[in-house]
């Protein structure tokens, strides 16, 4: 018994613990390189995340959409389904919500708020569903599909928004000087939940979101579905699961919770869309359900460690005036060792457990669907 | 790397001035960068006693974000760049009074007297580059490289030079083409850049205007490759791309940073100037280019012609046909 | 040689040694530990007489010995040749010389009899001849010490005839053969030597001479063991399943069930008969919808289903037990417990709501674990701890359990120790005699022959043959088998 | 009609598509190599940019564009063998490593892009030469197309034989499909699986690297941020498309870049006034229709992905 409770310890706190720590020590080095105090830089970079004024209201708000994209990535990889196109799917849900957010008016919030919701996640869903149905019925690879449909999302959002040939889009608003979609209508907008600081109701919703999709997958029978996908999907058409409708709908859910990472961004800080609003924001999210072994519970602390290090990133830059690519130093060398415990482990010359392989993302390959 | 320091001693006050970018960052060889050089000129001229920092805006939610970072640290000025920091400028301006804001490329209708919106008429340095390509273009084809057609100032400069090129030589065919949006790529792609000039160029032109950032410059670099005649944009591009020299036969100027660096010093010499600030050819806030290697090359009779369009454009006797 | 878990083995030259075992006894694993896959925890192997260190198989093939693992080590996209001289190949300058190796492999085969296509790919062979292409790669390799794990399982009489012959030729030039199997007639055919493991110990060394086959069976499992099935004539009901002149493809679009026609009635056990790789699989994925038919039907109590998805059929009383577990039977990664409600885990008592009940789920798998006697540490386990036969087990609960009113068996019994194949058979017609109607696919003859009521042969995805199990014998359905003409 | 061709101008038009194809290609290979072997790289993107970057860093401070081709070659190998310590040796999802990867190199580049070179004013050592071939740059059409390149374009032409030779032909290519398709299998065929998969891992790494050296090398002349702006993932999907096979690939990618210089020249040339966003969907969409359409199935070697342990 003593020796499990050590190698519990071991696995569950000092590992992940030294892992952090090596990660802040390679980024550094890197620090270093670029001609600038790592003391001073980690100082700001702590600050500028958590201590200084509305620092840490404001790594929540950079938190919200990560925490959604990276559960609906984290859902795709449960499934076998390697969703790359989370930007799109940022993108479109962040249009038809916005949409219905400008078009509403007078009702109130309790009506407003979930209907531009559901929009946003609607089209997020609609816009994934297309790269599962074509994996499902053409065994077009998703990777391609969810890829190519980013670069198309972006530019139907462009064009919606700042349209051509010298033309305005048709979703512009009216007298403005700018490219953006009109203010959502007011009954539409999240409400401010800290005074004086951006962090607003979007934070509950990330929140409530965690333990819905942790449910969604490890408890309830759509989860085992598209778990037995991921894993077996010989097993699981034999057993009389329809492999391709699970695709499609796994696609869904997770372009939803995308979806809903765009519209919530929109209704809670710029109450309005352009076609940057999901700039920056995919890849970001990939790491972050990687980082999280596709674990909803896990999605918590790495959406609230890449929020610290977006929000810490600009005081950083200010103090160091170092290029704010820093951070992404900062990020790579966190997730090799948060991602590899193994090398830590072998640091640390820890012999207990063996190294495991830890395969986040359960790609079957081989069987194609039909 | 940084601008940190360059005060003299001999400051009683020392100002502080940071610049929030959009988020093609200060490496988009364009407006943001040239902000950031008025910002640095301000910063070494000891007369002015300018500390300045710049904050690199990763994704459109920071941009509110980073100009406040630089409030709380009690900045005095703070220059945003571009129109998609419109908003965020504004509601900054009107909730502190206290701090002066300049934003570059950008113009309210109504400004708060702490808020200055810095424009240029890019549409003379381009007719006034066109001009001189329609007086040097042997094949009466040229090409310009541009970037995203939904940024004005690139819309103007293209125009511009279209304008001026028609205006010198009736017979000119211009080609253009604007980078289709694709949000990484944006203003940044000069591989496509270059091979659109080699298109032109298949076309028959022998001469690439690039204007669009490093798309643009990959423009330049294709006809430099090709052993054609090339127009720089917003600076004087002869100095920043010397291995491109022999190509360049003038920059269509745009002197973002001495917009900048004007605004902070009328800070510091207490003569702040609110509300749309646009320079022209009469302030000296847009230019064309020395003709540098051309110099020889450019006959005495095509230079005063450009001069003579250069007096008219300034009085306003002559018409670049671009409604900014 | 020795090897660890307290297991001495030692095997002399020029023998045939039969390694013996319940499911998880350890055999597969101790031979991989020999083969240098599995490295021991403690114990030494000694080879002529002088201790060596197999560090990977590498070493072993190195030190001469070549293993026919059961699950096949081959790599289906490439060709005979290539699997079979690959880690060797005949190469001139690091490009590899294809005529030469065909020509080796001609020549191998013709010295061993053993007829392969050495420009065919293997993922286009029958299991039969992957077995040969297997046996092979280890010939290439001049393996002097052979391991066989369960080599016969898919081998038609006359192929295992042809294996033994080979095995005999080998041991004559003074080579060993290690051949693990769970069949003990193959054992009192073939074996010089045999040992005997159970829970990763050896129980016993004897020879054929010795004892007799109950007395191993008994020695493997503990307690005695009836190898005869106990049954009485069927009693035919009512018809359950009808398959209907159906036309199936196989993967790469060739016909592989041509224009079929069978039915099955409740309380009757319908064997069908064949070497592997005639169209068994395809057929069996027809009848439960994880293959389109081109043409023809497959009608449940009279309802057409040949349109109806997987999880209807199942939903209306179809029951599978699929060939290959590992691809089609159970999910290795799951744990144990959701492996075996697998097919009704949509359903109450295990859902409410869309809501799993962990609860009754457990207590369910518990109970089957319990009756079917799966050896596991925990239903919460994952399903890939278990060694091959208990995986196998593991399925045959989940779908006895289920009670289907059809039950299509394919190779139920296959990698399962004589125990549990007693146990398996003994299930199998009970319900048969409670009225379950089975369709039996099994490559094992003596398996059909003691448990089928009739017996449909296949060849090439044509039904040649439908005999009376009471008056079928053995060496004319193993030419039918075999493609002789009916 | 001749008025239309002059202004198509095919021949500018072909030798174009196969001159920005020239990234896409050496990338694809290189992923080829890599997944092949059973390892997915999903970092091709950042080692472009890293062969980018560093290779014009070196080619800068020698002012030799050899020893920068070089250093962009070596440097791609190095960061390829961290996805191999990583994915190989330490058994991480090989999709993290490569997400690590392409992080990582996005913020090495621009951090010391911005240190060493931003405000650098003294000339780079320009671009790679272009070479006629004697004789053959002569010939009519094919001349100009295949003959008057750079060093890269025409290092992608040959190595497109060169890969197919090597994965189709040798004791290696055969080693290392075996590796991709069942390691366990392999392993008991006597091969060092490990090894193996290293070996292609650093090789992908060679040719993205190099592939990385066509921006700043033979094309621009100097590194720019973020300058293979995602022409690694676009090679990705060229390598599913051309169904991991050299000739594949070349084919996906010139489909790609074909109809990218269609659409811009429909706007230069032919002065077509369709929305521009709609002309620069259109290689995208073109390669959805043609993946889900014309393919089909997409059959990845069976191990690629999966970390392999030796029990
Ligand atoms: N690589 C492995 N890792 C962990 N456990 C293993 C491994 N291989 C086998 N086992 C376990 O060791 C025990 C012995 O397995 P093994 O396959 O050797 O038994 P076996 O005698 O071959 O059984 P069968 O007759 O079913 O093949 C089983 O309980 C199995 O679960
Ligand atoms: N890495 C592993 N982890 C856990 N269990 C394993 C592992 N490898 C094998 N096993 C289990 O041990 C069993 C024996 O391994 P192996 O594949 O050698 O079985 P086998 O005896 O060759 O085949 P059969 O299933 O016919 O007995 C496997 O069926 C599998 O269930
Ligand atoms: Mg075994
Ligand atoms: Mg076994």
């Amino acid at each position: 018994m003593r020796r499990f409770r050590a190698g519990w310890l071991v696995s569950s706190l000092l590992v992940p613990l030294a892992s952090v720590v090596a990660g802040f020590l390679v980024g550094a080095l890197a620090i270093v390189a670029a001609g600038a105090d790592p003391l001073q830089a980690y100082g700001a970079l702590f600050a500028g995340a958590f201590t200084n004024r509305n620092a840490f209201a404001e790594t929540l708000v950079s938190t919200v959409p990560y925490v959604l994209l990276g559960l609906g990535l984290a859902l795709g990889f449960r499934a076998g389904l390697f969703n790359i196109g989370a930007e799109g799917q940022f993108y479109i849900g962040a249009l038809t919500g916005v949409f219905v957010g400008y078009s509403i008016h007078g009702l109130p919030l309790f009506i407003e708020i979930p209907a531009a919701l559901l929009a946003g996640m609607a089209g997020g869903f609609a816009w994934a569903a297309i790269a599962g149905f074509l994996k499902a019925w053409t065994g077009a690879h998703e990777v391609i599909t969810s890829i190519m449909l980013n670069y198309v999302a972006f530019l139907v959002a462009n064009y919606l928004i700042d349209g051509a040939n010298g033309k305005p889009g048709v979703m512009v608003a009216p007298n403005v000087s700018t490219p953006r979609t009109p203010d959502v209508d007011l009954g539409a907008m999240l409400p401010i939940i800290v005074p004086g600081s951006r962090l607003h109701l979007g934070l509950l919703l990330a929140l409530i979101a965690v333990p819905l999709v942790w449910f969604l997958i490890e408890r309830t029978t759509v989860g085992f579905r598209l778990r037995a996908v991921g894993f077996n999907q010989g097993t699981a058409r034999a057993a009389g699961i329809s492999v391709a409708q699970t695709i499609v709908l796994t696609m869904g859910i997770s372009g939803a919770l995308a979806g809903a990472a765009g519209i919530v961004q929109v209704l809670g800080l710029s109450h309005h869309m352009t076609d940057t609003v999901a700039a920056g924001y995919g890849f970001d999210a990939i790491a972050i359900a990687l980082l999280a072994r596709s674990n909803p519970w896990g999605v918590l602390p790495a959406a609230l460690l890449f929020g610290a290090l977006h929000n810490g990133a600009g005081f950083m830059q200010l103090e160091t005036q170092v290029s704010s690519d820093l951070i992404s130093i900062v990020q790579a060398s966190l997730i090799i060792f948060v991602a590899a415990p193994a090398i830590v482990r072998w640091l640390l010359r820890l012999r207990e457990q063996p190294v495991e392989t830890v395969q986040i993302t359960q790609r079957e390959v081989e069987t194609p669907v039909g | 790397g940084g601008t940190t320091g360059g005060t003299s001693s001999s400051c009683s006050k020392t100002f502080k001035v940071g610049q929030v970018t959009d988020i093609g960052k200060l490496s988009d060889k364009s407006f943001n960068f040239d902000a950031n050089v008025g910002l640095k000129a301000a910063q070494s001229d000891p007369s002015l006693c300018v500390k300045g920092a710049v904050i690199e805006s990763t994704s459109e939610d920071d941009y509110a974000k980073n100009i406040q970072t630089f409030l709380d640290q009690k900045y005095d000025m703070i220059v945003t760049v571009g129109f998609k920091l419109g908003d965020a400028t504004l509601k900054a301006a009107q909730d502190n009074p206290g701090v002066k804001f300049a934003i570059v490329d950008y113009t309210y209708k109504t400004y708060p007297s702490n808020l200055a919106g810095l424009v240029f008429s890019e549409d003379q340095p381009g007719f006034l580059a066109g001009a001189l390509a329609g007086l040097l273009t042997k094949t009466n084809v040229i090409g310009e490289v541009a970037g995203l057609e939904s940024v004005p100032p690139v819309v103007h400069y293209v125009q511009g030079f279209e304008n001026g090129a028609k205006f010198t030589n009736p017979k000119v065919h211009p080609l253009h083409i604007y980078q289709p949006e694709s949000g990484a790529k944006d203003f940044n792609d000069p591989d496509w850049g270059k091979q659109q000039a080699l298109t032109f160029i298949g076309q028959g032109a022998d001469i690439i205007f690039g204007v669009g950032g490093n798309t643009g410059n990959g423009g330049l670099i294709g006809a430099n490759e090709q052993g054609k005649m090339c127009v720089g944009v917003d600076v004087d591009q002869y100095l920043f791309f010397p291995e491109l020299r022999r190509c360049f036969i003038t920059s269509a100027e745009k002197l973002v940073h001495n917009g900048v660096k004007t605004a902070i010093t009328n800070l510091v010499k207490g003569t702040w100037v609110s509300g749309t600030v646009s320079y022209n050819l009469k302030n000296n806030g847009v230019a064309l280019g020395p003709y540098h290697d051309f110099d020889s090359k450019i006959s005495a009779s095509s230079k005063a012609k450009i001069k003579d369009i250069m007096t008219k454009l300034k009085d306003g006797s002559l018409s670049t046909g671009v409604t900014a | 040689m020795r090897a660890n878990d307290g297991v001495d083995l030692a095997v002399e030259w020029g023998q045939v040694h039969a390694l013996l075992g319940e499911n998880g006894a350890g055999k597969s694993t101790l031979m991989n530990v020999v083969y240098g896959l599995v490295s021991p925890d403690s114990g030494e192997i000694d080879f002529d007489g002088n201790p060596v260190k197999i560090g990977g198989p590498q070493d072993a093939i190195r030190l001469g010995i070549g293993m026919v693992h059961q699950h096949f080590m081959l790599i289906p996209p490439l060709t005979v040749a290539e699997n079979i001289v690959l880690g060797r190949e005949i190469a001139s300058a690091g490009v590899v010389n294809l005529d030469r190796s065909y020509r080796t492999v001609n020549d191998l085969s013709a010295r061993y009899g053993l007829e392969v296509d050495p420009r065919q790919r293997v993922q286009d062979l029958s299991v039969g001849v992957q077995q040969r292409v297997e046996i092979l790669k280890a010939l290439y390799r001049g393996a002097r010490l052979l391991i066989l794990d369960e080599p016969t399982a898919v081998l038609t009489p006359q192929e295992i005839e042809g294996l033994f012959e080979i095995v005999r030729t080998l041991t004559a030039a003074g080579n060993a053969v290690i051949f693990i199997t769970h069949k003990l007639a193959e054992v009192m055919e073939i074996a010089d030597q045999i040992t005997v493991m159970r829970r990763g110990q050896v129980v016993g060394v004897t020879t054929p001479a010795e004892s007799k086959p109950a007395d191993l069976a008994r020695m493997m499992v503990g307690r005695p063991v009836l190898l005869r099935v106990e049954k009485q004539p069927a009693k035919p009901g009512s018809e359950v399943l009808r398959v209907d002149d159906l036309v199936v493809h196989d993967d790469r679009r060739q016909l592989a069930v041509d224009h079929v026609g069978l039915a099955v009635r409740a309380g009757e056990i319908l064997g069908i008969a064949g070497v592997e790789g005639n169209g068994q699989n395809e057929l069996v994925e027809a009848i439960v919808g994880l293959r389109p038919a081109r043409s023809g039907k497959v009608l449940l109590e009279g309802k057409d289903i040949t349109r109806r998805p997987t999880r209807d059929r199942l939903r209306r009383g179809v029951g599978l037990i699929p060939a290959d577990r590992q691809r089609q039977g159970i999910i290795l990664e799951l744990p144990i417990a959701d492996n075996l409600i697998l097919s009704d885990y949509d359903r109450p008592p295990y859902e409410r709501w869309l809501v799993r009940q962990f609860n009754t789920i457990r207590s369910a798998a518990e109970r089957l674990v319990e009756t079917f006697d799966i050896r596991i540490r925990s239903v919460d386990d994952p399903a890939g701890s278990l060694s091959g036969g208990n995986q196998q087990k593991l399925v045959v609960a989940r779908e006895l359990g289920t009670a289907p009113k059809v039950l299509v068996a394919s190779q139920p019994t296959r990698g399962v120790d004589v125990g549990s194949i007693e146990f398996i058979h003994r299930r199998l017609v009970t319900e048969r005699d409670a009225g379950l109607a089975v369709l039996l696919v099994s490559s094992e003859l003596d398996e059909i022959l003691s448990l089928a009521d009739r017996v449909a042969v296949l060849y090439r995805g044509r039904i040649v043959a439908v005999l009376d199990a009471a008056e079928a014998e053995r060496e004319h359905i193993g030419l039918l088998m075999a493609g002789a003409a009916a | 009609m001749t008025a239309f061709l002059q202004q198509l101008d095919p021949v500018s038009l072909v030798s174009i598509m196969l001159i920005t194809a020239t990234p896409l290609v050496l990338a694809a290979l290189g992923g080829m190599m890599c997944e092949r072997s059973g390892v997915v790289n999903i970092a091709l993107e950042g080692i472009m940019l890293t062969g980018a970057f560093i290779g014009y860093f070196v080619a800068f401070l020698t002012q030799n564009l050899w020893l920068g081709l070089l250093a962009a070659i070596v440097s791609g190998m190095l960061i390829a063998t961290l996805h191999a310590v990583l994915s190989v040796s330490f058994l991480v999802d090989q999709i993290v490593s490569g997400t690590v990867i392409n992080i990582l190199a996005v913020g090495v580049t621009g951090v010391f892009y911005r240190t060493y070179l931003e405000t650098a004013t003294t000339a780079g050592p320009g671009t790679l030469p272009h070479w006629n071939l004697p004789l053959l740059s002569s010939i009519p059409v094919l001349g100009p197309i295949l003959f008057q390149n750079q060093l890269v374009t025409y290092a992608m032409l040959v190595l497109i034989f060169v890969v197919h030779f090597v994965l189709f032909n040798t004791v290696w290519g055969l080693r290392t499909r075996a590796c991709g398709e069942n390691p366990r299998a392999a392993e008991t065929a006597g091969i060092n699986v490990y090894f193996v998969r290293y070996v292609n891992v650093i090789a992908s790494g060679a040719l993205a690297g190099l592939g990385g050296a066509y921006f700043s090398l033979q094309q621009i002349g100097t590194f720019l941020p973020n300058m293979t702006g995602g022409r690694g993932f676009i090679a990705l999907a060229a390598m599913i498309f051309g169904k991991w096979t050299p000739g594949g690939a070349f084919l996906a990618s010139l489909l790609f870049t074909g109809s990218d210089q269609l659409g811009s020249r429909l706007q230069s040339v032919f002065q077509v006034h369709v929305p521009l966003q709609f002309l620069g969907m259109l290689p995208y969409v073109l390669t959805i229709v043609v993946v889900a359409g014309a393919m089909g199935r997409a059959i990845a070697p069976a191990a690629v992905g999966r970390p392999y342990k030796k029990t």
